[in-house]
């Protein structure tokens, strides 16, 4: 009994017929910040979905395997009941109420006597009390993030899920949102399971990995490990082998190969 | 005097219905094509409930019983067998689930009350008299006063409540709603009950004003029209579209030509949608949702 | 194997067939032998069914066009009908003009008309223009309930109509009629797959999957839109034509906006965006009635009366639209597809290395 | 001569989501945007391309003004463009959408595709034949059948320039194409692009977030910010200025 969330070999079929996970398996230990990477359509939203109860809306279900969250087994509940329980999830997309003002929607979420408290939150996004009579719609990218992640930390989460939290966003503002999550997690004692394209982005703050292709988990380790680990440096990184940050001019012109298997 | 008795009940059909489809689009973006159905419906339930233990006489409290548990069971059935099933579809699917709805439910008129024409009368004598020898029967008063103290209570529902505000955060973008703690098959479920609840009280002031029938139900459309006119997201819009289509079809009736009254609030749709497709008080983006 | 061979294709005018595998050509093929040798085994009774279905397969074949590929949903299909009805009408009536001229004269109308009722999808979409086409539907019934109370004999008989002619050839009976309305309606479908297959059907089929994307790739939405509605007017005007010479009497009081909503349910349950569908719901949905009044007769005596049957008769078609559009949305072609697949694949579960379509 | 913007506004309500933008791209060069996510750069996209008519400004492509004229006459004077999401033609094979693609160049209309006969049947076999040309430029052999719907999402965007290459633009407008692709991917893109640019007059314009990936194939790099262009030149310049480090890149 160490894991906060562990997961174990699930299965997803999406309309009973595709398969998008297979055996999929991971832990995030209390307290710790785990990141899930792997490119679009490797599986990686699914996972995120399957724990936070989201799938029949999109036709899928967990066709094997079992997700517990402190050792008591969550798969099947309704995305509401998990968020009482404490699983909060930020999503790729529409992660605010766009219709609402950022004050509206930092009250949607919020309850009575948490740890954490609206002031808490304008405390770590200074920007959100600035904007917080406009509506949540009129924000950019990177304001939209922190309404959001500030919004599911009022929902006093135990567990906190962010769904591809720097897509879109310049990589200055995703290196400061990083650096601000880690801090958040750290004060709070938060666990975080990260989800991310950006690989680099993501093993630079979290304290273990996971990296899946079509459907599995391939690679896993410590954070700092897989950042060092050549395969991962060549297909996630940008860089083969030694050279780092190897030209896209120089590509070879033959169709490359992956080099695992599954 | 009889004018304006007539516009007011008539208004306060139509704008019952109008606040019913208005709900349901801001909760769902469904349009509902089934709602004079499910009024008339609504009606037929509250005057055989009504007439079920008495014998010939009219029970108003079984009657309003009847209609009460008829709302929360038919709303409730209809999001949690089919609406809820069709979120994430194209558009038309929801709206044609709707279509398939309001036929189910003429057949059920035809099948269940022998498609009879039907006036409902509580009993309650008529007691105002009017100027010009009109009268205004308590029935009128008391649906009068019920339809404004419905819309008073919808208003300080979504304004000051934090249920209201759930609502609209649920309107907007349920799987982060629910994601946020709310349970959005409940939510949406009540918001199918308040529209069949005002649905039925529609049915009820139209049966006790005209007669309920299978040719009644484009009631339903005069309410598509008035919630058009007034945009489909606003609640106020819905009021004003009410009485604008009321007073139109009023006024046709009397001065023109009878025939034309049922095509009447659809003309008057294509000029609302020629100039101000969104309504009077809607928003623009919402053309480009449905 | 035959079979592995039939996947593959040696020309681009292969890869184009709308008949890919040998079997479905001979299923045609019989199809068509056996539509000829009908009428030589069946009853008048049967024929005048047959018939039905086969007029509304001409108006479904035009809903589906509109609604099915290009995406613009129409409640007002009732009213192309009438329009159909009510050419015939004021043509045969008033001017005495023969049917070789009329039932030109009703497409060239509801061509017209269909313009005008495509106007406004070129400014809404979804559920603005269903309503605006319902606003339509309305209108045009007012004009034709006006024309009607001034010109009819008694004000619900309607207007009676001769049997038409071709030269010598007089159409009345089941049988003639049934020949006539089948070489029609192939002729009208193998010109909606061919639409369909090429240029103006894949321009339809873009703005029905996502306009914006269409429209930047050069296809002008306003043509094609109106063109769409045009053609889907122009084919519910012929088959309201037809209908009104094939049974002798145009009255408005048919073409309600139930009877837009009966033809909504047809490409509903035969699946949107299928041919094969439309003429497969138009059947289904004419039918169905016929099958319910033929099912209520093993029931007792006393559910047989009243207005029980036709109740159920109309609810019938309601409970197919939901359940259609719940369990299986893209209807019976869906249902016939799986089940070509199955025999196609039989005795195996899983067609090796093929990802195709159809 | 190429495409010309100059001094583009665009404003929604009270929002200014372009704010005097000017730049310019010659035939056959490859022009990439960057900046942060609202900077402006999709809605500017949007504008060359005519879907949201610009408040102030001009868009002219060799010397001809398109600012007021419609999408798809814009697409009929030689611009292409490739969608975010893909924006595929979910119901429709990969043949059929890059088939929609060559809408433009084909003629026949609804009488003589109905008949499907003659001329009409002649031009469909045409086409189809260069649409071929591009299946194989693109490597989409594998999926020539299948509806794009299910294809990877990957595959998809591939499709998404492939179609918008099969309308023979004078000017493609590629919109984030290799978001949400991986390495391999990236570097197959990166090779389709070069081809592109090598193989055909086009000029390119690509709005992109991958910082590697532009420096190392564009011509030149705009970067926006805020509606404003705040840098505009060869990458190993721009990558250097400080005030595109402190808005977008950050020290690093």
């Amino acid at each position: 009994m160490t894991a906060l969330l562990e997961v174990r070999q699930l299965e997803v079929v999406y309309n009973r017929v595709a398969t998008a996970i297979q055996g999929v398996s991971l832990e995030v230990p209390e307290g710790s910040i785990v990141a899930l990477v792997g490119t679009n359509g490797a599986g990686k939203t699914t996972t995120m979905r399957a724990i936070s109860g989201f799938l029949p809306s999109e036709d899928a279900e967990i066709t094997d395997g079992e997700i517990t969250l402190r050792g008591e087994r969550i798969n099947g509940r309704m995305p509401h009941q998990l968020a009482k329980a404490g699983v909060i999830l930020v999503p790729e997309r529409d992660k605010v109420f766009s219709t609402l003002s950022v004050q509206e929607n930092l009250a949607f979420a919020g309850r009575e006597g948490g740890a954490i408290t609206i002031e808490r939150i304008h405390g770590y996004f200074p920007l959100l009390r600035e904007r917080g009579t406009q509506l949540a719609g009129y924000l950019s990218g990177g304001e939209k993030q922190m309404l959001a992640i500030g919004m599911a930390l009022l929902c006093r989460p135990t567990l906190l899920l962010i769904d591809e939290m720097s897509m879109g966003l310049a990589p200055i503002v995703i290196k400061d949102l990083m650096e601000k999550l880690q801090q958040i997690s750290r004060e709070l004692n938060l666990t975080v399971l990260l989800v991310e394209q950006n690989a680099k982005a993501a093993l630079s703050i979290a304290d273990h990995g996971y990296v899946m292709e079509s459907g599995r988990v391939v690679f896993t380790g410590k954070a700092a490990e897989l950042m060092t680990h050549p395969d991962v440096r060549e297909f996630y990184l940008g860089g083969a082998g030694q050279a780092e940050n190897k030209s896209y001019r120089d590509i070879k012109q033959y169709r490359r190969k992956r080099r695992w298997w599954g | 005097m009889e004018f304006v008795a007539t516009v007011v009940i008539l208004t306060c059909t139509y704008a019952l219905l109008a606040a019913g489809i208005v709900i349901l689009y801001k909760a769902g973006r469904v349009v509902n094509f089934a709602h004079g159905e499910i009024a008339i419906v609504g009606g037929y339930v509250f005057y055989s409930s009504g007439m079920m233990f008495s014998g010939g006489e009219m029970s108003p409290w079984l009657a309003v019983l009847g209609a009460i548990v008829f709302s929360v069971i038919m709303g409730a059935f209809i999001y949690a067998t089919m609406m809820r099933r069709v979120v994430g579809e194209p558009f038309y699917v929801a709206i044609l689930v709707t279509v398939g709805i309001a036929i189910v439910l003429k057949s059920a008129i035809i099948v269940i009350w022998r498609a009879q024409h039907l006036t409902i009368d509580v009993g309650i004598a008529p007691a105002i008299r009017l100027a010009g020898g009109a009268t205004l029967s308590y029935m009128d008063v008391a649906s009068v006063a019920l339809t404004i103290a419905f819309f008073i209570a919808l208003y300080l529902f979504f304004t000051f409540t934090r249920l209201g505000v759930q609502f609209r955060g649920t309107a907007e973008n349920p799987l982060l709603a629910s994601q946020r703690g709310v349970n959005v098959n409940l939510v949406l479920s009540l918001a199918w009950i308040i529209a069949v609840l005002a649905a039925t009280l529609s049915g009820v002031l139209y049966g006790g004003r005209a007669f309920l029938s299978t040719e009644s139900v484009t009631i339903g459309l005069a309410g598509l029209t008035a919630a058009l006119v007034g945009g489909l997201d606003s609640l106020r819009g819905a009021v004003i579209g009410a009485f604008v289509v009321a007073l139109a079809q009023y006024l046709t009736v009397r001065l023109i030509d009878p025939v034309l009254s049922e095509a009447l609030p659809f003309l008057i749709l294509l000029v609302v949608m020629s100039i101000r497709p969104w309504g009077l008080f809607g928003t623009v983006e919402e053309l480009d949702r449905v | 194997m035959a079979r592995a061979g039939t996947n593959l294709r040696t020309s681009y005018l292969e890869s184009n067939e709308v008949l890919r595998r040998p079997y479905q050509k001979v299923l045609v093929g019989l199809i068509l032998v056996a539509a000829v040798l009908l009428p030589g085994g069946s009853s008048d009774y049967f024929l005048h069914l047959i018939n039905l279905c086969l007029l509304a397969c001409i108006g479904a074949l035009g809903l589906m066009m509109l609604t099915g590929f290009c995406g613009q949903i129409s409640l007002g299909h009732a009213a192309f009908l009438a329009i159909g009805a009510f050419t015939t009408v004021i043509l045969t009536v008033h001017l005495k003009l023969p049917f070789i001229v009329v039932v030109p004269a009703a497409a060239v109308t509801g061509a017209m008309i269909g313009f005008l009722v495509g106007l406004p999808s070129l400014r809404f979409r979804g559920v603005y223009l269903a309503i605006s086409t319902l606003a339509m539907h309305y209108a045009i019934i007012f004009v034709a309930t006006t024309y009607q109370a001034k010109f009819s004999a008694s004000a619900s008989a309607g207007i009676t109509i001769p049997d038409p002619t071709i030269g010598p050839l007089k159409i009345s009976g089941a049988p003639t009629w049934y020949y006539f309305l089948l070489v029609l309606l192939t002729f009208i479908t193998i010109g909606c797959v061919n639409l369909v297959r090429t240029r103006p059907g894949r321009a339809w089929m873009a703005i029905r999957d996502r306009d914006i994307a269409a429209e930047a790739l050069g296809i002008n939405l306003t043509r094609y839109k109106l063109l769409a509605f045009m053609l889907s007017a122009t084919l519910a005007s012929v088959s309201g034509s037809l209908m009104a010479y094939y049974s002798n009497v145009v009255t408005v009081e048919a073409y309600t906006l139930d009877l837009a909503v009966i033809y909504v349910a047809m490409i509903i349950v035969g699946g949107m965006g299928s041919i094969l569908g439309g003429l497969m719901g138009a059947f289904f949905i004419t039918l169905l009635p016929y099958g319910i009044e033929h099912l209520f007769e093993f029931l007792p005596r006393a559910w047989r009366f009243g207005s029980t049957v036709f109740g159920v008769q109309v609810g019938a078609v309601g409970v197919c639209i939901i359940l259609f559009l719940l369990l299986e949305p893209k209807g019976l072609a869906e249902i016939w597809r799986r089940t070509e697949t199955y025999f196609d694949r039989w005795p195996f579960r899983y067609r090796p290395l093929d990802t195709t379509r159809r | 001569m190429g495409l010309e913007i100059e001094n583009l506004k665009l404003q929604f309500g009270g929002i200014v989501a372009l704010n005097g933008v000017s730049f310019k791209a010659d035939d056959g060069e490859l022009v990439a945007i960057v900046g942060p996510n609202g900077a402006g750069k999709t809605a500017l996209l949007n504008c060359i391309n005519g879907v949201y008519r610009p408040t102030a400004g001009h868009i002219r492509l060799d010397g001809r003004d398109l600012t007021t004229v419609p999408v798809d006459k814009i697409a009929l004077a030689g611009v292409g463009r490739a969608f975010q999401h893909g924006e595929m033609f979910p119901h429709m094979t990969v043949t059929e959408n890059l088939m929609v693609g060559r809408h433009l160049r084909m003629k026949s209309g609804i009488f003589a595709s109905a008949l499907y006969f003659g001329r009409a049947r002649r031009e469909e076999m045409e086409e189809r034949k260069t649409i071929e040309r591009i299946i194989d430029f693109f490597e989409l052999y594998r999926y020539r059948d299948t509806l794009t719907g299910d294809l990877p999402y990957g595959v998809q965007k591939m499709v998404g320039v492939a179609r918008a290459l099969a309308l023979e633009p004078k000017l493609l407008l590629l919109d984030e194409p290799s978001t949400g692709l991986m390495r391999e991917e990236k570097e197959n893109f990166a090779r389709y692009l070069l081809r592109i640019r090598h193989e055909m007059k086009v000029a390119i314009i690509w709005v992109e977030h991958d910082m590697q990936m532009v420096t190392d194939l564009a011509d030149r790099i705009v970067v926006l910010n805020y509606g404003e262009v705040i840098a505009d030149g060869v990458p190993d310049v721009v990558r250097r200025i400080p005030k595109v480090i402190e808005a977008y890149l950050g020290a690093d």
